[in-house]
């Protein structure tokens, strides 16, 4: 047995697995873009796939060849003839990869520069991130709303990310809409994105940045641009009714615990040193990473360590009771 | 007043003879003999290949199924910031300097390395520095920013415990043993060739070993210096990387990028340089394309330095930076094509034998090759963006790592084992070692590519669930386990060889280079008497004219040897304690360990040990010499 | 080490160092403190920066090739690998510089 | 026969000195040179540092507010001329005059000391104006820039004091010419990177560039 049998076997199998798999919710994938920026980027990785697929075959099958015809049998008393080298051969293997990169590096440099190019327009929506150990914020400054681990965009539109962090690297990473950006200490990075359908799409933290960097996600929420709309209006105007004693109660303990790190728009709580809980009912998730249950809340509250190792939110002194009455006030700031 | 200078030049010829021979022990921890340092190194390489080993293994268990706790974060997070560092660190850079020691003044024509005395010191300081970065774990806090190390959160405020000052510490000590490790050999190759090995005569083992002792060089000052301002800035309030003092965190990933990516090549070339022998000799044909290979590897070693600012595409530099260092990342793929060429076109024509270390040779190429394409595939920046961060770079490096260096290190053992222990391994259990290696290995890091093109980022604890990752991560844990198998036969293979392995005489693999004219094990002088070189492959040429042997230079004469010493342990040893109470702000430890430091160089510097000869009619009565 | 014996006999027909490489040393010395004066009068006169730092990084290189050629024995022969890794460290170094200044 | 690089070496050692008499003086000259190769790295990862972070003075003084050209000239004087001292030492020393050679390398080390004590009084300066390690990224970076090389010269001084005990006692021989003469080399090259920095630290950080 040799070597490149093997290979060949891994490929198929892996290509078999691929298509198998290819049938399940594969929301982070980069081969299925979402928008022109990852679709752009794919575009370059199947180049080069090709390219580089290409060298590989025509590599293995010398070696292949070579390690049949070339053998040693039984017999061979003579050595075999000591040749020095070929002058046209080792141009050939010189100048082919030349031009080869060549193709490669004209779409490399073309994309690197569009990527690179900052949209502008009226249309243009304009996004602050921040991220902090191990959550996201994200301010729309022209239009006044902040929240935080889901970005909201209307499909279609570009949107325009200013990335900043309060503490160690970052980077921003949605997969199936563009790749990664880092966040710096000390510095001001930019990206661009678009989605071009509807849906809830995966980010991630891909700069190692602690003990819970596997759990810092986050989602971008594509709408049409009239359900963001929507969603804008509920987000400037939230309703803060808390219906039910629980949720009065619930009030109440927020106020003496959460409000100093925690705000709310349309209330006094003004604390700017964790997310901003504004219309709370309506994300998708918890913490970034679980999901939106009434049970998962009272879990995170009553333990944010445990979810997240190394979170800066304390285990607030609260009991059960007292902490499922928080949950319900959460659960009215829609 | 001056003596005359002929009078200075015709310094009396010592006429000491060996000193009297010491329990193993006491002559291996004073040794300066470069084959007894080099196995040495190679015993730490191999060490601590299996100690970040089994730190993977742990971060694969964990990473079997998503939402997994076998481990906690925190200590994942250990896991891999020690795995990467012993790997890189205290397992690659060991073995390749354990070859370099075994194999390059054989390979040359030397009786020893140019600077015996640095050479135990380079051994005992990377000793001390692996020891230090290790002990950690005992100490209760191992170092978790990853191997990368990136400020700020390896700074004070993020990283409070004493594992980051335990890495800072124990690198910069392992550094200083490299970069003595490589002067010594840049000097011994250019200097003490034997005569008629011109520089395009040399092996090209020697000369990937001269152009990895060159990247070194140059490359661990950048590390030094930036590790220099990590201690400032931990232990002394210096602001070099913390950004709210106007401090710049990026400065940090460039000093440790333009380290780390020729770090890359300082351990690829050399394997790339066993590769070339063991496919020449197993293919029983003179390399393809000498000259060609040697200026490809020259070239790689002068384009790795240009190249660092691919790891940090996703930083922001802008279009025109991102461009300029994809483009240079695409050119380093020429020279490294050039030679996989070569190699195949070596074997083109030949007799190829399938022993052991050819076997690792042929699970190198598509190996290499394929990690060769993944790393073209990165280095266009706006894919890499993709890439980046994600376990497809993991697959990659792991592909030029393992199946790089990891196969080119066992191609390396295997061949010449023989020639440093005298015996032979088992065929058999050597086939059945490569199997496992090549099979486990395809079978971890080929499913992390697509791990990666599905969305999961690298240096995570755990990963989402029902979104296409848990198989690729299965088989990769799976693969792992059949690698440890492979480890697992590796020793018993070796134990085999030293129980009942079979004698191998000069030249078991009907090899080309100098080495194989020494008898096996080789004796401590080396060459009773300095081959003349007359062209590449001097013992083929040899075997050529029907000759066993290659014609001596010179007439048998006294041999001169260094005296062994304990001083550079005892250096190590200051060192060592130097370091651990840097670490916890001891001064009076800090003065104490430096003191024995600088009173043993003071002692070795007046001391004027000038060594012993070895006299012809001693070496007749040794065993295994034809007098 | 072993072939000293037969070094020392192609040293014996060493020539004993000119006095004339006094006299280089000291004029190397003197173009070097002038260059100096040159360039820290330059600076104190407060002339355009954009003239003043290409001339004073030039008189600088001029300064270190003195050094090099002249007091480190460079300008000797056999001298080639020395001048291979020294040009390697300087010019590997300046990429380092420039790299670092552009893009910090 | 043919070509041998040894004898070519032979050839080449004619016009040099006792220095490279000797295969372990050749190793040691050669080393070393290899050495300096990797020193420029390392200064160059300084230089880079300090370029990088030079602006960053946050509330302490500048660059401009701080340096003084008189003491950077004296500074400069003292140790381009050590660097002249130390090749007529070594010149002395290939004609095998020791007591020449040790009275140059006296005088070498004390013009080093001068230096030092130029610096010493420097950096005090600077911390009374409120200049010190920590006071912003531009001062570490200054501190680390100037006092490697500072760290450099004080090496220097302590080696080459310690050969001078040692060629008291053994006078010039085969051994202990490259000890001197690869520590010359690191004093020239010590003096190298003084040219650099007082031209890009403090020239151009007066014109506040």
């Amino acid at each position: 047995m040799r070597p490149k049998h093997r290979i060949g076997l891994l490929l198929t199998t892996a290509v078999l697995l691929l298509g198998l798999t290819g049938c399940q919710r594969a929301d982070m994938s980069v081969l299925d873009p979402a928008g022109p920026v990852a679709k752009m980027q794919l575009s370059i990785i199947m180049l080069s796939v090709y390219i580089m697929s290409g060298i590989f075959v025509v590599a293995m099958g010398i070696l292949l060849y070579v390690l049949i015809r070339y053998r040693s049998r039984r017999g061979q008393n003579q050595p075999p003839k000591q040749v020095e080298g070929n002058n046209v051969l080792e141009a050939i293997w010189t100048i082919i990869p030349v031009i080869l990169l060549a193709i490669l590096a004209v779409p490399t440099v073309t994309t690197a520069f569009a990527l690179d190019a900052k949209p502008t327009g009226s249309n243009v929506l304009n996004v602050k991130v921040k991220a902090s150990q191990f959550w996201w914020q994200f301010e729309y400054p022209d239009l006044g709303i902040v929240t935080a681990q889901e970005l909201h965009i209307p499909t279609g539109t570009k949107v325009n990310l200013q990335l900043e962090t309060t503490d160690v690297m970052h980077s921003f990473w949605v997969p199936r809409l563009a790749g990664k950006t880092d966040l710096i200490p000390g510095r001001t990075n930019t990206m661009w994105i678009q989605a071009d359908q509807p849906g809830e799409f995966q980010g991630k933290c891909a700069e190692y940045c602690g003990p819970s960097h596997g759990v810092m996600d986050f989602l971008v929420v594509a709408e049409d641009p009239r359900q963001f709309q929507a969603w804008t209006d509920r987000m400037k105007h939230p309703q803060v009714q808390p219906a039910g004693d629980a949720a009065v109660e619930g009030e109440k303990l927020f106020a003496q615990n959460c409000a100093s790190c925690h705000s709310v728009a349309g209330t006094n709580f003004k604390g700017a040193l964790g997310p901003n809980l504004t219309g709370f009912a309506d994300r998708i998730k918890v913490a970034g990473v679980l999901e939106n249950t009434d049970e998962n809340v009272r879990r995170w509250i009553s333990d944010p360590a445990a979810v997240k190792p190394g979170t800066k939110m304390p285990k607030v002194p609260l009991n059960e009771q007292q902490i499922s009455a928080v949950a319900a006030f959460l659960r009215d700031l829609k | 007043m001056a003596k005359p200078l002929e009078e200075v030049l015709s310094h009396p010829v010592h006429t000491a003879t060996a000193p009297r021979k010491r329990f193993w022990l006491l002559d291996y921890l004073s040794t300066v003999d470069h084959k007894k340092i080099g196995l040495m190194y190679a015993l730490i390489g191999v060490f601590y290949l299996i100690v970040g080993g089994i730190e993977a293994l742990l971060m694969r268990v964990q990473l079997f199924s998503p939402n997994n706790h076998f481990v906690s974060y925190p200590l994942f997070n250990q896991l891999f910031t020690m795995h990467g560092t012993n790997m890189i660190f205290f397992a690659a850079m060991p073995l390749i300097f354990g070859l370099m020691n075994l194999v390059v003044p054989l390979q040359i024509g030397a009786r020893d390395v140019a600077f015996p005395f640095m050479n135990a010191v380079s051994l005992w300081f990377t000793f001390v520095g692996a020891l230090l970065v290790n002990i950690s774990w005992f100490f209760g806090d191992a170092p978790s920013a990853g191997w990368f190390a990136y400020a700020p959160i390896g700074l004070n405020q993020f990283n409070p415990g004493h594992g980051m000052d335990f890495f800072i510490v124990g690198l910069q000590i392992a550094g200083f043993g490299s970069l003595m490790g490589a002067i010594n050999f840049i000097a011994t190759i250019l200097n003490m060739r034997a005569p008629g090995m011109t520089l395009l005569r040399m092996p090209l083992f020697t000369w990937t070993s001269l152009v990895a002792s060159g990247l070194i060089l140059f490359a661990f000052p950048p590390l030094t210096v930036g590790l220099f301002l990590y201690m400032f800035d931990r232990l002394f309030g210096g602001h070099f990387f913390d950004a709210a003092m106007g401090g710049n965190p990026v400065l940090w990933s460039h000093l440790f990028w333009i380290f780390g990516h020729p770090e890359v090549y300082i351990v690829a070339l050399p394997a790339f340089g066993v590769i070339s022998e063991v496919v020449a000799t197993f293919s029983r044909k003179r390399i393809f394309g000498y000259t060609s290979m040697v200026f490809a590897t020259v070239l790689i070693g002068f384009i790795g330095f240009m190249v660092w600012v691919h790891h940090m595409f996703t930083v922001g530099f802008g279009a025109m930076a991102d461009s300029i260092f994809a483009i240079a990342t695409m050119l380093i793929g020429i020279p490294t094509g050039i030679k996989v060429f070569n190699w195949l076109f070596t074997m083109w024509g030949g007799q190829i034998r399938f022993k052991t270390p050819m076997m690792f040779a042929l699970g190198f190429l598509p190996t290499f090759v394929l990690g060769g394409i993944t790393g073209v595939m990165l280095s266009a920046a706006p894919a890499d963006y993709q890439y980046h961060g994600s376990y497809f770079v993991v697959a990659h490096f792991h592909y030029v790592l393992i199946g790089g260096v990891v196969f080119g290190f066992f191609a390396g053992l295997y061949y010449w084992f023989p020639k440093v222990t005298g015996r032979l391994m088992h065929e058999g259990l050597g086939h059945l070692n490569f199997w496992f290696m090549f099979i486990g290995f395809h079978l971890t890091f080929f499913p992390m590519h697509f791990a990666g093109l599905y969305g999961m980022p690298r240096r995570v604890p755990t990963y989402n669930a029902g979104v296409g990752l848990e198989i690729w991560n299965q088989l990769s844990t799976i693969g792992a386990f059949v690698m440890a198998v492979s480890i697992v036969l590796f020793a018993m293979n070796v134990a085999y060889a030293f129980i009942r392995g079979e004698k191998a005489g000069n030249d078991p693999w009907d090899a080309r280079t100098l080495e194989w004219t020494l008898p096996s094990p080789v004796p401590e002088y080396n060459f009773a008497q300095t081959p003349l070189v007359r062209g590449l492959d001097p013992l083929w040429m040899a075997k050529e004219e029907g000759k066993t042997t290659v014609t001596p230079a010179e007439p048998p004469g006294p041999i001169h040897m260094p005296s062994n010493s304990y001083l550079p342990m005892v250096m190590a040893v200051g060192l060592f304690i130097a370091g651990l109470a840097a670490i916890y702000h001891r001064l009076f430890f800090i003065v104490l360990g430096l003191e024995v430091i600088a009173l043993a160089m003071f002692y070795h510097s007046l001391n004027d040990d000038e060594g012993y000869h070895v006299l012809p009619e001693e070496r007749a009565l040794a065993k295994g010499e034809g007098a | 080490m072993s072939n000293m014996p037969t070094e020392s006999q192609h040293a014996r027909g060493q020539t004993e160092p000119s006095h004339g490489a006094v006299r280089t040393h000291v004029i190397s010395f003197a173009i070097m403190i002038v260059l100096t004066v040159v360039a820290f009068v330059m600076v104190g006169a407060g002339m355009a920066p954009w003239i003043v730092v290409p001339v004073i990084l030039a008189l600088a290189v001029i300064q270190v090739g003195l050094q090099l050629y002249d007091f480190m024995h460079l300008n000797q022969r056999g001298h080639s690998f020395p001048a291979f890794f020294i040009t390697s460290g300087a010019l590997l170094g300046l990429i380092f510089i420039v790299v670092l200044v552009l893009w910090p | 026969m043919e070509a041998q690089p040894r004898l070519v070496n032979a050839a080449d050692r004619m016009e040099l000195g006792l220095e490279t008499s000797t295969l372990e003086g050749r190793n040691k000259v050669l080393g070393f040179w290899v050495f300096l190769g990797g020193e420029c790295a390392l200064f160059a990862s300084l230089f880079a540092t300090y370029l990088t972070l030079r602006g960053q003075t946050l509330n302490g003084p500048t660059a401009k507010e701080l340096f003084h050209l008189p003491l950077v000239g004296v500074a400069t004087l003292f140790l381009l001329t050590s660097s002249l001292t130390g090749v007529l030492g070594i010149n002395a020393m290939h004609q095998g005059r020791r007591r020449s050679l040790l009275r140059w390398l006296g005088v070498t080390v004390l013009l080093g000391l001068a230096f030092l004590a130029v610096q010493v009084v420097e950096f005090i300066t600077y911390v009374g104006e409120g200049f010190g390690f920590s006071t912003s990224a531009f001062s570490s970076a200054f501190y680390a820039l100037v006092g490697f090389h500072g760290g450099h010269v004080a090496f220097g001084v302590i080696w080459i004091s310690i050969l001078m005990l040692q060629l008291k006692k053994s006078g010039i021989t085969a051994r202990k010419a490259p000890k001197v003469f690869i520590a010359s080399l690191y004093w020239h090259f010590v003096d190298v990177v003084w040219v650099f920095i007082f031209t890009v630290v403090y020239l151009m950080g007066i014109m506040g560039i």
